[in-house]
C-alpha cells in the first residue's frame, strides 16, 4: 500500500488541505479524510453524505412484514390447532409479531448496510495512522499516482505531510 | 440427527457434561411365575364389601396386571399379578347402587399403605415401646395357642376377651361362636360413634334392635334431628342417592329437608330450612311439634301406639310441649314449631329422623324416643317415604361393651380385632391403663395404632380385598340381604385373615375346639350360603318383641362442667374424612378437602365468627380448648354456621402412633371429653362436655385449608 | 362421529360429600402432596366442592358447589399457551398435553375458574402405594400443568370398544370418575351433540346456568341451581 | 496501577474458597429453608436415587440418554430367545403374546407359557432344563421389555385396534422371522406414527395417544 | 487548536480502561460471590423442582415474573431516552447515552432469563423459539408469551447493535493507544475502523434510522410485557390501560436507574466534569414529568375499577387498597409519588443527591408496582374459594439478589472495558464544532454545560493558544 497523507490538527486546515488536492488534480473520490470524530459542520465532512440507507432499510422492513405474514400463516396451517376458539391464522394477534419482525428486519438491514457501506469489517492494510486517535485529522490520498505532486498540496501550515511506500 | 435433536444437543451440552451417569444397579429380585391369567392391560371388576363403616355397600374393585413386590414362601420377589386399581360402588348393590362416598373410595389405600404390616411382630421392648421383632407365622401363632393353652390349663376361659368393631354379621357370629366354645364371654364391640342409643330407642319404642332405614326417596317432609345422614352416619351412601331422588329426580316435586342442630353441619348445609337449637333440647323440638299436631287434631295421639307410650304425658296431648314452652327450652321460636308442625303434618308421606349429637347428650335416650314416637305419630313407621326396619337373617349375636374390659375383672389375654380404644376413648376413661394391667395381648390390624402398640403379639391381616369378605347390612335399603365377597386379589405380604388364623388356632390347641369350627372362613361363609338366607322382601317385625319399658319423662342435658367456668359446649362431629379417626392414616382422605371448612391435613377448632371477632380471634390464631379432664390446642376457623356458645371440633386428627400419615397430626378432641354416659344406656355421651377457650397465640400455620374465602361474594363495594 | 362432552351439575343434588374428589384422585394418579406441600398451596383436586356460606348464625346458609375443569368452547386458557400444550380436541375437549408442557403456568393464570394444577416437584408413591395406579392415565412431573381431563382415557376406551363393536356410543354408559361415584348422581355427563342425551337435556333447563358466563368462556358444564322448597299448595 | 490486581492475583484462591463456601451455604439455606417433597412423608432423596416410585429419572445420565431418546437398540435378556427359530417352526405372535388382540398390551409370556410345547419338544436343550427347573422352583423369567416409551412423552398405545385395523406387527416390530434376540428394528417416533395415521385417515387429535 | 481541546476529553475518559483500583475488584468479587450464590439458587431449583420458589395454587406468578417486568422496565431506560435525545438533537444526551444504553442491554439481558428461571421445565426452554418443534408444530403465535419471544429479542437486538455500533469509533481510539492484548482486543472490536468520512457518515445515517426503528420497538417491548397480563381475563389485568401504564411506568423505572448509575460512575470514575449537575437536573424533570404521567395512570386504573365496582375486581382493588397488601400499596405510593414529586418540584433540592434519593425511591416504588400487579390480582380471582396467598421463599430471594448484582457486575465489567461517555460523540458536540445557527439552539438547551464543562475551550482562546 503506498499513500500520502497529512495529518492537521485544525479542521479549517484540513478543510484548506483537502481544497488543496482538489485543485492538484485529484478526484473527489480518490481523497481520504479520516478523524477520530464526525465533522458535520465542515465542507469535507459532507463529501459522500447521500445514501440509499433509509431506503433499503424501508424495503426490508417491507420484506420483512411479508415474509413474517407468510412465515407465520405457513406455520399456523402446517398443524392447525384450535385455541380459545381463534381462527387457525388469527391476524390481530399476528400483526404483533409481524410488527417486530418488520422492525427487526429494518435494523439488521440497516446494520448489514451500515457494515457492508462503510467498508466494516476491515482487515487493514488501509492508509491510517494512530496519531488520528489523538485528535489529528488525516487527509490523504491512497495509492496516489505522483506522490511529489500531491506532498506540496499537503504540505500547508499546521500539517505534517506522511509518505507510506511499502 | 435432526433439527429437534441439534437443539436439544445445543441446549444440554453444557450441563450434560457435568452431570455424569451415576449408576444406579437396582437391586435384582427374583421373579415369580403369574398366579393369575389376566390379559395385560384389560380391566376387569370383582365385587368386594367396602369395611370402613357398617353401611357394608357392596364394592366392584377394578383389577387390572401390575408388577408388584410381593412374598411368597417367605421369599421376596416380583411377580405379576391381579391389582386392584380402584374401588366403585357395585351397581347390583342394594346399598351403595353404583356409588361410594369419598372414604369407601380410599378404602384401596388400605391395602397399599406403605405403612402396612407385612409379617407377624412379637414385642421386645417395654410395652408401648413399639419396639418390636419380626417373626414367623408358625412362632406367632404357637404363642398365642400358648397363652390360650395356659388359660384352659388353668380353668380361666372366661379371662379371654375379644375386642372388635360393631359390624352385623357372619363374622361377628364365627367369633362370637368361637369365643362361646373356648368358653370366654361374649365378644367386646368397640365403636366411638356407635348408635347403641338409637337402637335401644328402637327396641323400646317399636321393638327392634336396629338402625332404620329411611325411604328418602318418596318422602314428602323430611325433619332432620342432628342426623347427619349425607355426612359419616348410617349408611350414607344409599341415603344420599335417596336424596338425590328425593330432590331432585323424581315426578311430583321436590321434598323439604328441615334439619335442627347446634352447628351447621354438612348436611344441615344441605337442608332447605336449618332450626338452630339448643344442645339436647332436640327430644323437646320433637314432642313440641307432636303436641301441634296432636293440639291440631291433625293425628290422632293413638296412632303412636307404643312409641308414644314411651312418652311420659304423651296420651294427655303433651301439654307441658307447647310452642312457648318448647321456645324457652329450645330456643326455637314458638310460630316456627307451630308451622314446622303443620307442614310436617301437611305433607305425607313426611319423616323425622335423629343421631349424632342429640343422641350423644345425657338425655339422648328421650330425644330419640320422643323422635320416633312423632314419627309413630306421622304414621311413617313401615310406609313408603317413612322408617323401616331391614328384615335381618338372625338376631344379633350378644355382646358387651368397652367397659367390660375396664371395670369387671381384668381378662388376663385380651384379643384385638382392628379397634383402637386407646385413641378414641375419652382420656378419664384410662383405657391405656387398663390395657396395660393385661398380662397378654395379641392385636390382628394390619397397623400399629395407638393400641396395637401396646400388644404382646401383633398378627396381621389380609387387607378386605385379599380376603374373604361378608356383611349383612342393618339399614340402607329396603330389601337388603346379606352379601359375602371373595378375594380380590392375591396377598401381597405374608399376612393372614385373623378369623382364619383363629379357626387354625382352634384346632392347635391342647385340647382343640370342639365340636370343631370350619377350617376357613370362606368354607364357613359358603356352608352358610344355603342356610339362612332371608327371603327378599320380608317385612319387619316392628312392634312385636323387646320388652315394654315404663314411660319415659323428660329430663334436662346434664353437661360436664360448670357454665361459669366453662361457657361453651364443646361439640366435637365425625370427621367427613376421616370418620372417627379410624381411616386417618390414608392420605388421600387426609388431603380431601373437609366439605365445610376446606381443611386438610390439620385438627382445627371452629368457632362462631361473630364470637370470635368479640374475643379478638382470627382464622388460623391459635386457641386452647380446655374441659375439666383436659386441653388440646389448635388453629381456629372461623365458622358462620355455629352458635356463639358452642365450639366444635372434628374427630380424626391427633394420633400419636399410627403410620407415617397421621402421626404427629392435629390434636384429639376426644381424649378432652367427660367419661359421662347417656342415662339409660352404656353408650358414651361424647356431645355432652362443656369447655372454655382462651387465645394463644397468633396463626401457626397448622391450619390448612384449601379453600381461601368463605363468601362467595367480597362484601366491599365502593368506599363503604 | 364428532362428539362435544359436556356435563350438567345439579347444585340442589350436591351434598357436599365430596366422594368426587377422591374418586378423581384414584381415577386419574392425582399425587397426595402431604401437609407441609398442602400448606403451601400444592394440594391438588381436579375437581373441588366450592363451600359458600351465606348469612350468619342462626340464619345462615352453606351451598356447595363442585368446580372442575369446564372444558370451555373459548377457553381462556388455551391461547397463552406458548406450545399448544393447551387447545380445543376434536371432542370440545380442552386438551392438556403433558409432553407439551413446559410450565409456564400462563394457563393456570388464564383460567379464571382456578382448576388447573401444577406439579411443583415430582410426584411420589411410597412403595407400595404406586401398585394403585391407573395404568390407563399419565403420571405428571415436575413442572408440568394439569387439570381436569372429562377422564379422557374412559372416553378413549369407551369409543374403541364402540368402534370394535361396530355401534354408538350409548348415553350414559360412558361416565367420568366423578360422575360414577356420585352417590346423588348430581353429576351428568354426556354428549351435548345430541339433542336427546340426558346432559344435553338438562343443558336447556331452565335452571341451568354456566359459571361465570359473563366472561364469554363458553364453558360446557351447566349448573343446575337450587331449587328452593315452596308448599305444593301455594300454586 | 498494577500493585493491587498483583496482590488481589496473589489471593486468589481465597476467592474461590469465599464463593465457592457462600455458594454451598445458598444451597444448603434452600435445602433447609424450602423443604422439597412433602414433609413427613417418604424420604425423598434429592440426588435422584430415591426408593420410591417417581416419573423422574432414576440417575441424570438416565435423564440425558431420555433427553436424546438415545437408547441401544439391543435390550439385555435373561436368554437368547431366538423368533427367528420359532417363527420358523410355523408359530406365529399371537401364540406367546396372547394379550395383542384383546388389549392394549401384547404381554410377555411367563416361563408357562414356554413350557406348553417344551414339555414334549426339545427337552434335552439346556435352555430348556433350566426353564423347566425354573417352572418347578415357581420361578419366572425376567424378560425386559425392547419398545416402550420414555414416561416423559406421555404416549399411550393400545394394540388392539391396530391389529383390527390389520396393522401388521412388522409394521412396528420389523420381521421378527429374521431377528433373533428381538430387537428394537423400528423407530417408533411420533412421526412414525402420525405418518401412517395421516396414511390411514384416522384422527391425529393430540389426545388420541397423549393423555 | 481541535487537539488540545479534545485530547484531554480523550484521556480522561480513556483512564479508566488502563487504571484499575482495589474497589473494582472488590465490587466484581462481591457481586460476582452474589451472582454464584443465584447460579447456585437455580441450579437447585432445577434440580428439585420449581416448587422450590414460594409460587403456589393459584399464585402460580410470583416473584420472578416481578423481577421479569421490573427488569424489562429499566431496560428502557437507555435505548429509549437515548433514541428520543437523539432524535431530538438535544446536545446534553451526549455523555448520557451510552451508560443509558448499557443499562438497556443488560437489563434485558436479566430481565430475560427470568421467563426461562421461572418455567416448570427450563431445560425445555427452546421450545419456545420460532421452529417446529416437533412433527410441524410450531409454537403457539396466539400466545403473549410467544409474542415477548419476538419483541425481546427484537429489542435485544436492536439495543446491542445501537450500543454497539457508536462504540467501534472509541474502541479503535483504544485501539491505537493500547498495546499489548489489549490492542489485539480493542483491534477486533474496532472492526478495523479508520474513521473515512464515509464510514462517519454512514454511521450516522445508520445512527438515525436505528432511533427510528427502536422508539416503536421499545414501546412495543413493554406493551407486550403488559399484554401477558391483559390478554388474561383477571380481575384488574384485563385492562386496556396497561399498555401505555407499562410504558410509562418502565420508562420512569428506567429513568431512576439511569440516574443512579449516572450518579455512582461520576463518583468512581471521576467523571464530575462531564455528567454535570446539569444532566442530573435534566433527568430529574424527566423524572418527575414520568412521575406525575404515572400517578395519573395509577389514578385512572383504580377510579375506573372503583367506578365499575365489578365484584371480582373489586376484591382485588381491596386486597391492595386496605387489606392484606395495602402495606405495600403505600409504600409504593409514598416511593413512586410522594418522594419524587417532592424533591423534584423543588429546584433547590433537585440537586444530584436529591435526584438519587427520589430515584431510590422510585425503583423500590416501581418494583411494588410490579408485585401488586402480579400478586393481589392472581390471589384474588374471580372464585373466591380459590383466594390465595403468596410468599417468596429463599431460592427466590436468592435469584432476585443475584441479578441486581448482576447489573452492578455487568455494568462495572462494562465501564471497565468500554469508555462509559462516548469519545466521539462527546468530542463532536463541542460547542465549536457546531454549526452557528445550531450553537444558539444548543447552548440554550445546555447553557450550562458550555460555562463549566468547556470554559477550558475558552480559557485556552483567551490565551491565544492553537
Amino acid at each position: 500500500m503506498k499513500a500520502v497523507y497529512g495529518l492537521y490538527d485544525d479542521p479549517h486546515v484540513a478543510q484548506q488541505a483537502v481544497d488543496n488536492l482538489r485543485a492538484a488534480g485529484v478526484a473527489d473520490a480518490d481523497i481520504t479524510v479520516i478523524s477520530s470524530e464526525p465533522f458535520d459542520h465542515f465542507e469535507f465532512g459532507h463529501r459522500d453524505a447521500a445514501t440509499h440507507m433509509p431506503w433499503i432499510a424501508t424495503a426490508a422492513g417491507a420484506v420483512g412484514l411479508v415474509a413474517s405474514y407468510y412465515l407465520l400463516a405457513a406455520a399456523q396451517m402446517s398443524w392447525p390447532l384450535v385455541t380459545s376458539g381463534m381462527p387457525i391464522v388469527p391476524l390481530w394477534s399476528n400483526l404483533i409479531i409481524i410488527f417486530e419482525m418488520t422492525m427487526l428486519s429494518v435494523i439488521i438491514a440497516t446494520v448489514i448496510t451500515l457494515l457492508a457501506t462503510a467498508g466494516l469489517p476491515s482487515r487493514g492494510g488501509k492508509m491510517y495512522d494512530p496519531e488520528v486517535s489523538d485528535g489529528y485529522i488525516l487527509v490523504g490520498v491512497e495509492n496516489p499516482t505522483d506522490f511529489a505532486r500531491l506532498e506540496p498540496a499537503l504540505a500547508i501550515p499546521g500539517g505534517r505531510v506522511k509518505r507510506v511506500e511499502s | 440427527m435432526d433439527r429437534r435433536h441439534f437443539i436439544k444437543l445445543t441446549a444440554i451440552t453444557g450441563t450434560g457434561a457435568a452431570l455424569t451417569a451415576c449408576g444406579n444397579p437396582e437391586h435384582q429380585l427374583i421373579r415369580f411365575i403369574p398366579e393369575d391369567d389376566l390379559v395385560p392391560g384389560v380391566a376387569t371388576w370383582k365385587p368386594t364389601i367396602c369395611p370402613l363403616c357398617s353401611a357394608g355397600c357392596g364394592v366392584t374393585a377394578r383389577v387390572m396386571e401390575g408388577q408388584a413386590e410381593v412374598f411368597r414362601n417367605g421369599q421376596p420377589g416380583v411377580i405379576s399379578m391381579g391389582l386392584a386399581k380402584k374401588l366403585e360402588g357395585n351397581p347390583e348393590d342394594a346399598i351403595s347402587q353404583g356409588k361410594l362416598c369419598a372414604r369407601g373410595q380410599a378404602a384401596i389405600q388400605i391395602t397399599y399403605h406403605p405403612d402396612r404390616l407385612a409379617n407377624p411382630r412379637k414385642r421386645t421392648g417395654e410395652r408401648g415401646s413399639g419396639q418390636f421383632v419380626d417373626i414367623s407365622w408358625d412362632e406367632a401363632i404357637k404363642e398365642l395357642v400358648g397363652h390360650l393353652d395356659a388359660l384352659a390349663a388353668a380353668n380361666s376361659q372366661a379371662s379371654l376377651a375379644l375386642l372388635t368393631k360393631p359390624r352385623r354379621g357372619r363374622r361377628l357370629d364365627l367369633l362370637a361362636e368361637w369365643l362361646r366354645r373356648f368358653g370366654a364371654p361374649a365378644p367386646v364391640t368397640f365403636e366411638l360413634f356407635s348408635d347403641d342409643v338409637l337402637r335401644r330407642a328402637n327396641e323400646i319404642s317399636f321393638g327392634v334392635a336396629q338402625l332404620p332405614t329411611l325411604d328418602l326417596e318418596q318422602a314428602q317432609y323430611v325433619v332432620s334431628f342432628g342426623a347427619d345422614f349425607l355426612g359419616a352416619w348410617n349408611s350414607p351412601v344409599a341415603q344420599s342417592a335417596a336424596y338425590g331422588r328425593m330432590r331432585q329426580s323424581r315426578p311430583g316435586g321436590r321434598a323439604k329437608l328441615v334439619h335442627a342442630d347446634a352447628r351447621l353441619s354438612q348436611t344441615a348445609a344441605n337442608a332447605d330450612e336449618f332450626v338452630a337449637i339448643k344442645p339436647g333440647t332436640e327430644g323437646v323440638l320433637a314432642l313440641g311439634l307432636a303436641h301441634v299436631i296432636i293440639a291440631n287434631n291433625l293425628r290422632p295421639a293413638a296412632a303412636a301406639g307404643r312409641a308414644g307410650a314411651a312418652i311420659d304425658g304423651w296420651a294427655t296431648g303433651l301439654t307441658a310441649f307447647t310452642p312457648a314452652a318448647v321456645e324457652q327450652r329450645t330456643g326455637v321460636a314458638a310460630a316456627r314449631v307451630e308451622r314446622l308442625a303443620r307442614e310436617f303434618a301437611a305433607h305425607p308421606p313426611a319423616v323425622a329422623l335423629v343421631a349424632g349429637p342429640p343422641l350423644a347428650q345425657s338425655n339422648g335416650l328421650f330425644t330419640a324416643l320422643a323422635v320416633n314416637a312423632l314419627n309413630a305419630l306421622a304414621g311413617s313407621l313401615n310406609t313408603p317415604g317413612g322408617v323401616s326396619f331391614v328384615p335381618q337373617p338372625r338376631p344379633a349375636v350378644a355382646t358387651r361393651d368397652l367397659s367390660a374390659l375396664l371395670q369387671e375383672a381384668a381378662p388376663k389375654v385380651l384379643l384385638i380385632d382392628d379397634v383402637n380404644p386407646v385413641f378414641a376413648s375419652p382420656a378419664s376413661r384410662q383405657v391405656a391403663g387398663a390395657l396395660m394391667r393385661i398380662p397378654f395381648i395379641a392385636s390382628f390390624g394390619s397397623f400399629v395404632d395407638e393400641t396395637s402398640a401396646l400388644a404382646d403379639l401383633i398378627l396381621p391381616d389380609h387387607s378386605f380385598l385379599e380376603s374373604w369378605v361378608e356383611a349383612v347390612p342393618e339399614s340402607g335399603a329396603a330389601k337388603a340381604v346379606p352379601i359375602s365377597a371373595g378375594p380380590v386379589m392375591r396377598p401381597l405380604y405374608d399376612t393372614r385373615p385373623t378369623i382364619d388364623v383363629l379357626l387354625d388356632v382352634s384346632r392347635r390347641l391342647a385340647t382343640p375346639l370342639a365340636p370343631a369350627l370350619p377350617n376357613t372362613f370362606e368354607e364357613f361363609l359358603n356352608r352358610e350360603e344355603t342356610a339362612g338366607v332371608l327371603r327378599a322382601g320380608d317385612s319387619a317385625p316392628a312392634g312385636q318383641a323387646g320388652a315394654e319399658a315404663p314411660a319415659l319423662q323428660y329430663i334436662a342435658p346434664q353437661f360436664d362442667g360448670d357454665p361459669t367456668q366453662f361457657p361453651y359446649h364443646f361439640l366435637p362431629y365425625a370427621s367427613q374424612a376421616l370418620f372417627d379417626g379410624s381411616l386417618a392414616h390414608l392420605p388421600w382422605l387426609q388431603e380431601l378437602p373437609d366439605p365445610t371448612t376446606s381443611a386438610m391435613w390439620c385438627s382445627w377448632i371452629e368457632i362462631n365468627e361473630h364470637r370470635a371477632e368479640e374475643l379478638g380471634i382470627h382464622q388460623g390464631d391459635v386457641i386452647e380448648v380446655a374441659s375439666a379432664h383436659g386441653t388440646v390446642r389448635a388453629a381456629a376457623f372461623l365458622n358462620p354456621g355455629l352458635a356463639p356458645d358452642a365450639v366444635a371440633m372434628p374427630v380424626g386428627q391427633g394420633h400419636t402412633n399410627f403410620t407415617r400419615y397421621a402421626t404427629g397430626i392435629g390434636v384429639n378432641p376426644v381424649a378432652i371429653l367427660a367419661a359421662a354416659e347417656v342415662s339409660g344406656t352404656t353408650a358414651l355421651a361424647w356431645s355432652a362436655t362443656r369447655v372454655k377457650i382462651t387465645r394463644v397465640g397468633g396463626p401457626d400455620d397448622t391450619l390448612i385449608l384449601f379453600g381461601g374465602a368463605t363468601r362467595e361474594r367480597p362484601e366491599e363495594t365502593h368506599g363503604r | 362421529m364428532a362428539y362435544r362432552w359436556g356435563m350438567a351439575v345439579d347444585i340442589d343434588k350436591c351434598t357436599g360429600c365430596e366422594a368426587c374428589v377422591t374418586a378423581c384422585h384414584a381415577e386419574n394418579n392425582i399425587p397426595t402432596v402431604g401437609a407441609g406441600q398442602a400448606s403451601r398451596g400444592r394440594a391438588m383436586h381436579w375437581i373441588r366442592v366450592e363451600r359458600y356460606y351465606e348469612g350468619s348464625f342462626p340464619d345462615v346458609r352453606l351451598k356447595f358447589r363442585p368446580v372442575l375443569c369446564q372444558q370451555c368452547d373459548n377457553a381462556p386458557c388455551e391461547a397463552v399457551c406458548p406450545t399448544y400444550a393447551a387447545h380445543q380436541n376434536e371432542d370440545g375437549l380442552n386438551a392438556q398435553v403433558y409432553n407439551r408442557c413446559i410450565g409456564t403456568r400462563y394457563c393456570a393464570n388464564a383460567c379464571t375458574y382456578n382448576v388447573r394444577f401444577f406439579n411443583f416437584f415430582n410426584p411420589e408413591w411410597p412403595k407400595p402405594l404406586h401398585l394403585q395406579l391407573n395404568p390407563d392415565v399419565s403420571i405428571r412431573e415436575v413442572g408440568v400443568m394439569e387439570k381436569c381431563t372429562f377422564c379422557v382415557q374412559r372416553i378413549k376406551a369407551a369409543k374403541t370398544e364402540a368402534t370394535a363393536a361396530q355401534r354408538e356410543l350409548v348415553d350414559g354408559a360412558l361416565q367420568p370418575a366423578c360422575a360414577q361415584a356420585c352417590p346423588t348422581t348430581a353429576i351428568i355427563f354426556g354428549d351435548l351433540n345430541d339433542p336427546e342425551s340426558r346432559v344435553a337435556r338438562l343443558a336447556r333447563s331452565p335452571r341451568g346456568t354456566k359459571l361465570l358466563e359473563d366472561l364469554g368462556a363458553e364453558p360446557k358444564i351447566t349448573y343446575l341451581q337450587k331449587q328452593p322448597w315452596h308448599e305444593p299448595d301455594a300454586y | 496501577m498494577a500493585s493491587p490486581s498483583r496482590k488481589i492475583g496473589r489471593a486468589w484462591p481465597n476467592w474461590a474458597l469465599a464463593i465457592l463456601g457462600l455458594v454451598t451455604v445458598t444451597t444448603a439455606a434452600c435445602t433447609f429453608a424450602s423443604p422439597g417433597q412433602p414433609s413427613g412423608m417418604a424420604e425423598r432423596s434429592r440426588w435422584g436415587t430415591s426408593a420410591v416410585f417417581t416419573p423422574a429419572h432414576a440417575t441424570a445420565g438416565d435423564a440425558i440418554a431420555a433427553f436424546f431418546d438415545s437408547r441401544p437398540d439391543t435390550v439385555a435378556q435373561p436368554f437368547d430367545f431366538s423368533h427367528q427359530i420359532h417363527l420358523g417352526k410355523g408359530a406365529v405372535c399371537t401364540d406367546c403374546h396372547t394379550g395383542v388382540e384383546q388389549g392394549p398390551r401384547a404381554g410377555i409370556p411367563t416361563v408357562n407359557t414356554c413350557m406348553i410345547c417344551h414339555s414334549q419338544i426339545a427337552t434335552d436343550r439346556p435352555l430348556i432344563i433350566k426353564l423347566a427347573e425354573m417352572q418347578e422352583k415357581g420361578l419366572d423369567l425376567a424378560w425386559n421389555r425392547v419398545y416402550d416409551y420414555q414416561p416423559q412423552a406421555h404416549v399411550r398405545f393400545n394394540h388392539a385396534p391396530h391389529v383390527r385395523a390389520e396393522v401388521a406387527c412388522s409394521t412396528c416390530h420389523g420381521n421378527q422371522a429374521e431377528q433373533t434376540v428381538a430387537r428394537r428394528a423400528v423407530d417408533m417416533n411420533m412421526a412414525f406414527c402420525v405418518n401412517c395415521h395421516k396414511a390411514k385417515q384416522v384422527s391425529n387429535d393430540c389426545l388420541t395417544c397423549h393423555y | 487548536m481541535n487537539r488540545t481541546l479534545t485530547k484531554p476529553i480523550a484521556d480522561d475518559l480513556v483512564r479508566p480502561l488502563f487504571q484499575t483500583s482495589v474497589w473494582f475488584y472488590a465490587i466484581v468479587f462481591a457481586a460476582a460471590t452474589v451472582v454464584a450464590c443465584g447460579g447456585a439458587a437455580w441450579g437447585y431449583q432445577v434440580w428439585n423442582g420449581i416448587g422450590s420458589a414460594g409460587i403456589r395454587w393459584p399464585v402460580f406468578w410470583g416473584f420472578y415474573l416481578v423481577n421479569f417486568v421490573f427488569w424489562i422496565g429499566i431496560s428502557h431506560a437507555g435505548t429509549l431516552i437515548s433514541a428520543i435525545l437523539r432524535l431530538v438533537n438535544a446536545g446534553w444526551r451526549r455523555p448520557v447515552t451510552r451508560c443509558a444504553e448499557a443499562i438497556t442491554v443488560f437489563a434485558l439481558m436479566i430481565g430475560a432469563m427470568f421467563p426461562i428461571i421461572h418455567l416448570g421445565r427450563p431445560w425445555l426452554a427452546f421450545w419456545l423459539f420460532p421452529y417446529p418443534s416437533a412433527r410441524e408444530i410450531w409454537p403457539n403465535f396466539r400466545s403473549p408469551l410467544a409474542w415477548d419471544f419476538f419483541a425481546i429479542n427484537t429489542y435485544l437486538t436492536g439495543s446491542v447493535l445501537f450500543l454497539f455500533l457508536p462504540m467501534i469509533p472509541d474502541f479503535a481510539l483504544v485501539r491505537d493507544r493500547s498495546t499489548g492484548w489489549r490492542r489485539t482486543l480493542y483491534g477486533l472490536l474496532a472492526f478495523g475502523w479508520r474513521g473515512t468520512t464515509r464510514q462517519w457518515n454512514r454511521l450516522e445515517s445508520a445512527m438515525q434510522i436505528m432511533a427510528v426503528a427502536i422508539l416503536p420497538v421499545a414501546v412495543s417491548v413493554h406493551t407486550i410485557v403488559s399484554f401477558d397480563f391483559s390478554m388474561a381475563a383477571v380481575p384488574m389485568w384485563h385492562s386496556t390501560i396497561f399498555g401505555p401504564y407499562f410504558v410509562a411506568g418502565a420508562i420512569f423505572s428506567g429513568i431512576a436507574a439511569l440516574i443512579i448509575a449516572m450518579a455512582v460512575l461520576r463518583k468512581t470514575l471521576g467523571l464530575e466534569k462531564y455528567l454535570l449537575p446539569l444532566h442530573f437536573d435534566n433527568l430529574g424533570k424527566l423524572l418527575l414529568l414520568m412521575c406525575i404521567l404515572w400517578a395519573y395512570f395509577v389514578f385512572a386504573e383504580r377510579l375506573t375499577v372503583w367506578y365499575g365496582n365489578e365484584p371480582s375486581e373489586m376484591a382485588v382493588f381491596w386486597a391492595s387498597q386496605r387489606g392484606r397488601f395495602a402495606p405495600f400499596y403505600w409504600t409504593m405510593v409514598i416511593c413512586n409519588f410522594v418522594i419524587p414529586f417532592v424533591i423534584l418540584t423543588n429546584y433547590k433540592t433537585r440537586t444530584i443527591l436529591g435526584c438519587v434519593i427520589a430515584s431510590f425511591g422510585v425503583l423500590i416504588g416501581m418494583w411494588l408496582e410490579r408485585f401488586l400487579i402480579i400478586v393481589p390480582s392472581l390471589a384474588t380471582k374471580q372464585l373466591p374459594y380459590s383466594w390465595g396467598s403468596y410468599a417468596p421463599q429463599p431460592v427466590e430471594l436468592t435469584i432476585m439478589a443475584a441479578t441486581f448484582a448482576g447489573m452492578i457486575l455487568l455494568y462495572a465489567l462494562f465501564s471497565k472495558f468500554v469508555p462509559i461517555i462516548a469519545i466521539w460523540e462527546l468530542k463532536a458536540g463541542l460547542p465549536s464544532r457546531l454549526d452557528p445557527a445550531l450553537q444558539v439552539e444548543t447552548s440554550l438547551l445546555s447553557t450550562r454545560l458550555d460555562t463549566e464543562a468547556f470554559s477550558s475551550e475558552a480559557e485556552r482562546a483567551d490565551r491565544g493558544q492553537p
